[in-house]
């Protein structure tokens, strides 16, 4: 009697399966060889698994469209995936078209898996506007800067998916950094308990522009985060698309069936700088950017379809058209794109009509059209 | 009949919900125990805690959720239990809340109410009677009202819940338990321009929330000393009805502006700047505040002495008269 | 090789030890007998003892003495600390004198201890003015009424002591509720990282005013969110002071010789409403109350002093009657005391002279000194 | 000898952490990579990684912790990486950082300064560009101050990390790399009062930080066309050197306010405010604003339309002239 009140807490339940696997799961050796594992199946047909390849190689190519566009001047800033290919294109692949994507800045791979037109990510970075894609039609949520704070917003979406018995589920991104801010615990706790069915995607590029992972946290892995909310925590190689699809797939089948929201650490690598402002050579050193070359996500990707048998020549060179074909389309797109029209500023702010927004549109028109400085006043 | 604001809001709550069952009511406490005010009493045993649910300590993620349900397709109302527990929602609120929908180019809607009790007069401890209005009317996307009585507590949250965009209810929680008769539901125009309730000659006092009962009396007491004090309450403080303000002050030609928050930066210093430029010429005297001072909130023996009042109100009546 | 970038992150390790023993640690059971346990032994002398009975004595006395000065109108509120006077009273005593206790609002047991006169604490709640006692002095920081917030403070300060290769540690007290809020993941990230000298002590007393540990979070125990961060989770029968104090000495100890923080549960029951402004019976039935006063830890620590033959009835008299005395000293310093000059607000809100404060100041003279309203203006 | 303003806050900090060894700086990327904007660079190498160290990502947590730290005895430099990222830490900064000294009697001191690159002007995406000073001024218990000069940014930071109370200095980051010929060190006078960097007849233009070259800009370009601005540099928000600006406003009668946040409840409102009230009979017009409009910041191709800048300025001593 006297035992009830120290004793474990209503809902409590043992832990031995909170705690992360000690390894992360990897399913492809880099030289290509699959080696399967019983409790993540690779349910994935060879047209998928082409398709799967073709994104990484496509989201490679616009990447680095990107950073060359920047570098031309014609973006402001660009926040690179190198090397992150795997870990976003296989995630976002073991979604359903229903489901829903919470990206951060990074997520050019989810991105061209969800057909987001390339072009409409980069006005963001080009500031011809805010953001240029509908997010509705395309299950993919508006790039989020402040970080961790999207953690908070998928969360609330699959509350409501939850609460309307849809069986949608979503996924949300971020960094290694993004795990010690409030809102990432916040939301990791109502997930938890609401039973949301979202995703937890940390990709763990080791780094938040300069910062180690171990300035982010004492734990052995971030997986192990997952323990303080009764999520389970599951860690794949980021840079193997097999295991991040496996890892994730049983992820997002678990949380559409009820079982729950879950955490998974993806180990990756971010080869490029954080973003074109930075200067990596002031923390990284050349010896561990070529150990991280070798792990390449794509180059292991091609050894295991060539392996198969699945990926001729010709195949590889449309793939490699294919993503010419993007990249021409984000050129024209972004090169010496209009700026548009100043007045918008005042078009989306609320959507009901306000006195004092129309009175300070009136008065950039009138500066818009006021006589150049020094002419007539 | 006759109602306190804080059953008006109970009320106007009540009714969204029932006729719109994506309306959902969320926060620390506001489920079984009904809110420490009450004002959500009775919403989770009728509605069930899937439309009214308490939810974990933390404001951060009650607002951030909230923005993930409204982008579901739900109509949150998120209670933040004390005005001074506003502050660990402030980048959800200023960076998301405010801004998305404009980020979105339109395609995002919000409609998301933020009921939050605020200001003084209660004898609470620290914390409690903060007067954040001013953070929210300089953060530009955010509507923010605040009710000066029962029926306007009634149809604002009404307006709140029905708006696209989101908005902040500011609820004077010492006025919760302030009645009067009022017949609900109320009907009638939309309560967020500014209305005139009391007028006068002499000079305008310009009050919202909880200084519209004292503005009031202030008029009645000024009455006795001769002078004829028009009262504007604002009820919108973004947007900010600045004709209806200005048209008083042109009558009157002297304005004094009456808020609790902290007088550097409250609004008495938007609505003093705004009616100097468009009512220039017509200023008999400089428009004056009548506020709380630039230190933080007292402790509650001493609120008396910092929150401004009928004296602190006439003290400035008697300066606008004497130019 | 490429190994290496998926290999588990630099600085981890084994993680069996980080998981909470599935068992709260408890050495006394309702009728006082004594259970050693080998890896928390009870090092208190007799004397030691009987002191930790007679400041549980005094807390519930002096709490109960606050509640009545607040049913006659003397404080605005007060947050009662009834049942909790063991989770409070012994963990502090597992302080040494220049170590600093972090408290919340609730912690009137830890004040004792500190011996910081209770009626400067009830200054708060009565509204005198917002703290009135020093905290150097007391080595006791001002009360935290933000939730969570204070773990911040107490982790900042322990990174100080370290830094200055200061051996003194901090302990941070906060409730089951407060785990959800950001800050205190925030400070556990930090103290995890940094290595700070603090213990997170949580009472988990199983609500947050009216709502239930279920839905603060889906962890099995609070003491599981210590995986999280890298830490040991430690957990101890609340209502037991020896498994409270051999707990917590042994996690003061582990910091204080530079093996870095450690998060406490204590598992207790707050056997009063909320605060007095809170009715429970709202959200909690009397049964539940009834049974958890079985496990009062007054009586469960008198039980024990007996069994060992260490407290005989003058001493327990002896410590009624001090239990009197704080008590009157309470009512003598809290009734009708005076408000205070209201000049005051200004004094202290910059170490700078601002001509700006002054002028409000000298306003405020004004209307002091102003003739009663309807007098002659 | 010639330094940028980056360089001479740069100086600031050394010469500060080599006289005061209870300096500490930290926050993101402080350390290894010297800050985004290297305003830090070099110190974790001259004085090593406890004096100059990275933090989690987390701004509430550097923050609090610096609250701590500051309880322990220590003089903490805290960095927001920018000012957008503020925001979370807002609850630490406004609920304990402003308040803790007042609700400790005054025993507790917090020699903390935060400091915040702000401003927009340099082409970044969204939360880069931000100017929050009205929510800092708007809060009691800190100290806010902006350089507008490399001298000042010496100086100012000098003594924000000299004051006992906290200080939040507002770095206008599109600043940075302007260049000037000073002495360093810079020794006194305090420079918490305003300075008037151009006399003139005409109209008064108040300014602060990155506006300050703007505004002399204007006064040259009025100057061509025949009026006389006379240039106030505020360099202190929180206290407001009202005198300095008041006795202007009396010589001149006009007074234009610029700054780049918004107009609702920017500097702009309270100075307006102010003036109109200490100097009412010397106003020949009414106080005017040249700000940022009232919507989220804009995308970086559209920043130069929102951004005050000489013509909005001339625009408005013209209107100001017309009265
Ligand atoms: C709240 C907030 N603080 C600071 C920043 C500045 N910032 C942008 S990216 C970044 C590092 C993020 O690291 P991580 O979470 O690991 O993601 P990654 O960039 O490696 O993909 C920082 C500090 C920000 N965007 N938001
Ligand atoms: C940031 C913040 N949000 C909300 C509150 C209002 N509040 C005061 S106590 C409390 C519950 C705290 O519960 P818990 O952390 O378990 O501590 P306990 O009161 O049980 O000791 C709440 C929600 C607050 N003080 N601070
Ligand atoms: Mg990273
Ligand atoms: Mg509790």
């Amino acid at each position: 009697m006297a035992e009830d009140v120290t004793a474990p807490v209503e809902g409590a339940r043992g832990d031995a399966h909170l705690l992360p696997p000690a390894e992360p799961v990897r399913l492809l050796a880099p030289d290509g060889t699959l080696h399967e594992h019983e409790d993540y199946p690779v349910e994935l047909c060879d047209a998928e698994l082409l398709a799967i390849h073709r994104a990484m190689v496509i989201t490679r190519r616009v990447d680095r469209e990107a950073i060359n566009l920047q570098r031309q001047g014609q973006l402001g800033v660009y926040a690179s995936c190198l090397g992150q290919e795997a870990a976003q294109v296989a995630s976002t692949w073991a979604l359903e078209a229903p489901d829903w994507v919470f990206p951060s800045y990074r997520e050019l791979g989810s991105a061209i898996v969800r057909e987001v037109e390339p072009a409409d990510l980069l006005h963001l970075f080009r500031g011809t506007w805010l953001s240029d894609h509908d997010p509705y039609e395309h299950r993919f949520a508006l790039l989020s800067i402040p970080i961790g704070t999207q953690a908070l917003h998928a969360t609330g979406f699959a509350m409501g998916a939850r609460f309307d018995d849809n069986p949608l589920v979503t996924m949300v991104y971020f960094g290694d950094g993004g795990t010690s801010e409030g809102d990432t615990h916040e939301a990791m706790t109502f997930a938890g308990v609401m039973q949301a069915p979202v995703v937890f995607f940390v990709q763990n590029n080791r780094y938040a522009i300069s910062v180690p992972l171990t300035s982010q946290t004492a734990a052995p892995t971030l997986a192990h985060k997952a323990v303080g909310y009764g999520l389970p925590g599951l860690r794949c190689d980021g840079n193997d698309p097999l295991a991040t699809y496996a890892v994730t797939r049983r992820a997002v089948q678990q949380a559409r069936s009820g079982g729950g929201p879950a955490l998974i650490e993806a180990l990756t690598y971010r080869m490029e700088a954080h973003t074109t402002s930075d200067d990596p050579t002031r923390y990284r050193s050349q010896e561990e950017l070529e150990e991280a070359a070798r792990t390449d996500p794509i180059q292991r990707m091609r050894n295991h379809l060539q392996r198969r048998g699945l990926l001729d020549e010709a195949t590889e060179d449309g793939f490699a058209q294919e993503a010419e074909e993007h990249a021409r389309r984000v050129r024209e797109a972004i090169y010496d794109a209009p700026h548009g029209d100043p007045l918008e500023l005042f078009d989306h702010v609320y959507v009901a009509d306000r006195a004092d927004v129309a009175a300070q549109r009136a008065q950039l028109q009138a500066e818009l059209t006021a006589p150049p400085e020094g002419g007539d006043r | 009949m006759s109602v306190t604001l804080a059953q008006a809001i109970n009320r106007a709550l009540t009714e969204a919900m029932a006729q719109d069952d994506r309306v959902l009511v969320f926060g620390e406490d506001v489920g079984r125990l009904g809110g420490v005010f009450r004002v959500t009493d009775g919403l989770q045993a009728r509605f069930g805690d899937r439309r009214c649910f308490d939810t974990p300590l933390a404001e951060s993620g009650i607002i951030g959720t909230a923005i993930g349900l409204a982008m579901y397709g739900y109509r949150p109302v998120a209670e933040m239990q004390f005005d001074g527990f506003t502050y660990p929602a402030f980048e959800q609120i200023v960076s998301h809340l405010a801004k998305l929908r404009n980020r979105s180019r339109g395609t995002l809607r919000l409609p998301v109410t933020v009921r939050i009790p605020y200001g003084g007069g209660i004898g609470a401890v620290e914390h409690h009677s903060e007067s954040p209005e001013s953070y929210w009317v300089h953060t530009a996307g955010l509507t923010v009202v605040t009710p000066g009585t029962p029926e306007d507590g009634y149809a604002l949250t009404r307006e709140a819940i029905a708006s696209d965009d989101p908005v902040i209810l500011l609820e004077p929680k010492r006025r919760y338990w302030m009645k009067s008769d009022i017949e609900l539901p109320v009907t009638a125009p939309p309560h967020t321009s500014a209305l005139v309730r009391r007028a006068g000659e002499d000079v305008t006092i310009v009050c919202y929330g909880p200084m519209v009962r004292t503005a009031l009396e202030a008029a009645e007491a000024a009455a006795e000393e001769g002078w004829s004090l028009e009262v504007v309450d604002l009820r919108s403080l973004s947007p900010l009805d600045t004709d209806t303000v200005v048209a008083s002050v042109r009558r009157t030609g002297r304005a004094v502006v009456v808020h609790e928050a902290p007088r550097t930066l409250g609004m008495g210093a938007e609505i003093a700047a705004r009616v100097q430029e468009a009512a220039f010429y017509h200023l008999e005297a400089p428009v004056l505040r009548a506020t709380g001072f630039d230190t933080p909130y007292p402790p509650a023996k001493l609120e008396s002495y910092w929150l401004p009042d009928v004296d602190r109100i006439l003290d400035l009546v008697e300066r606008a008269m004497a130019y």
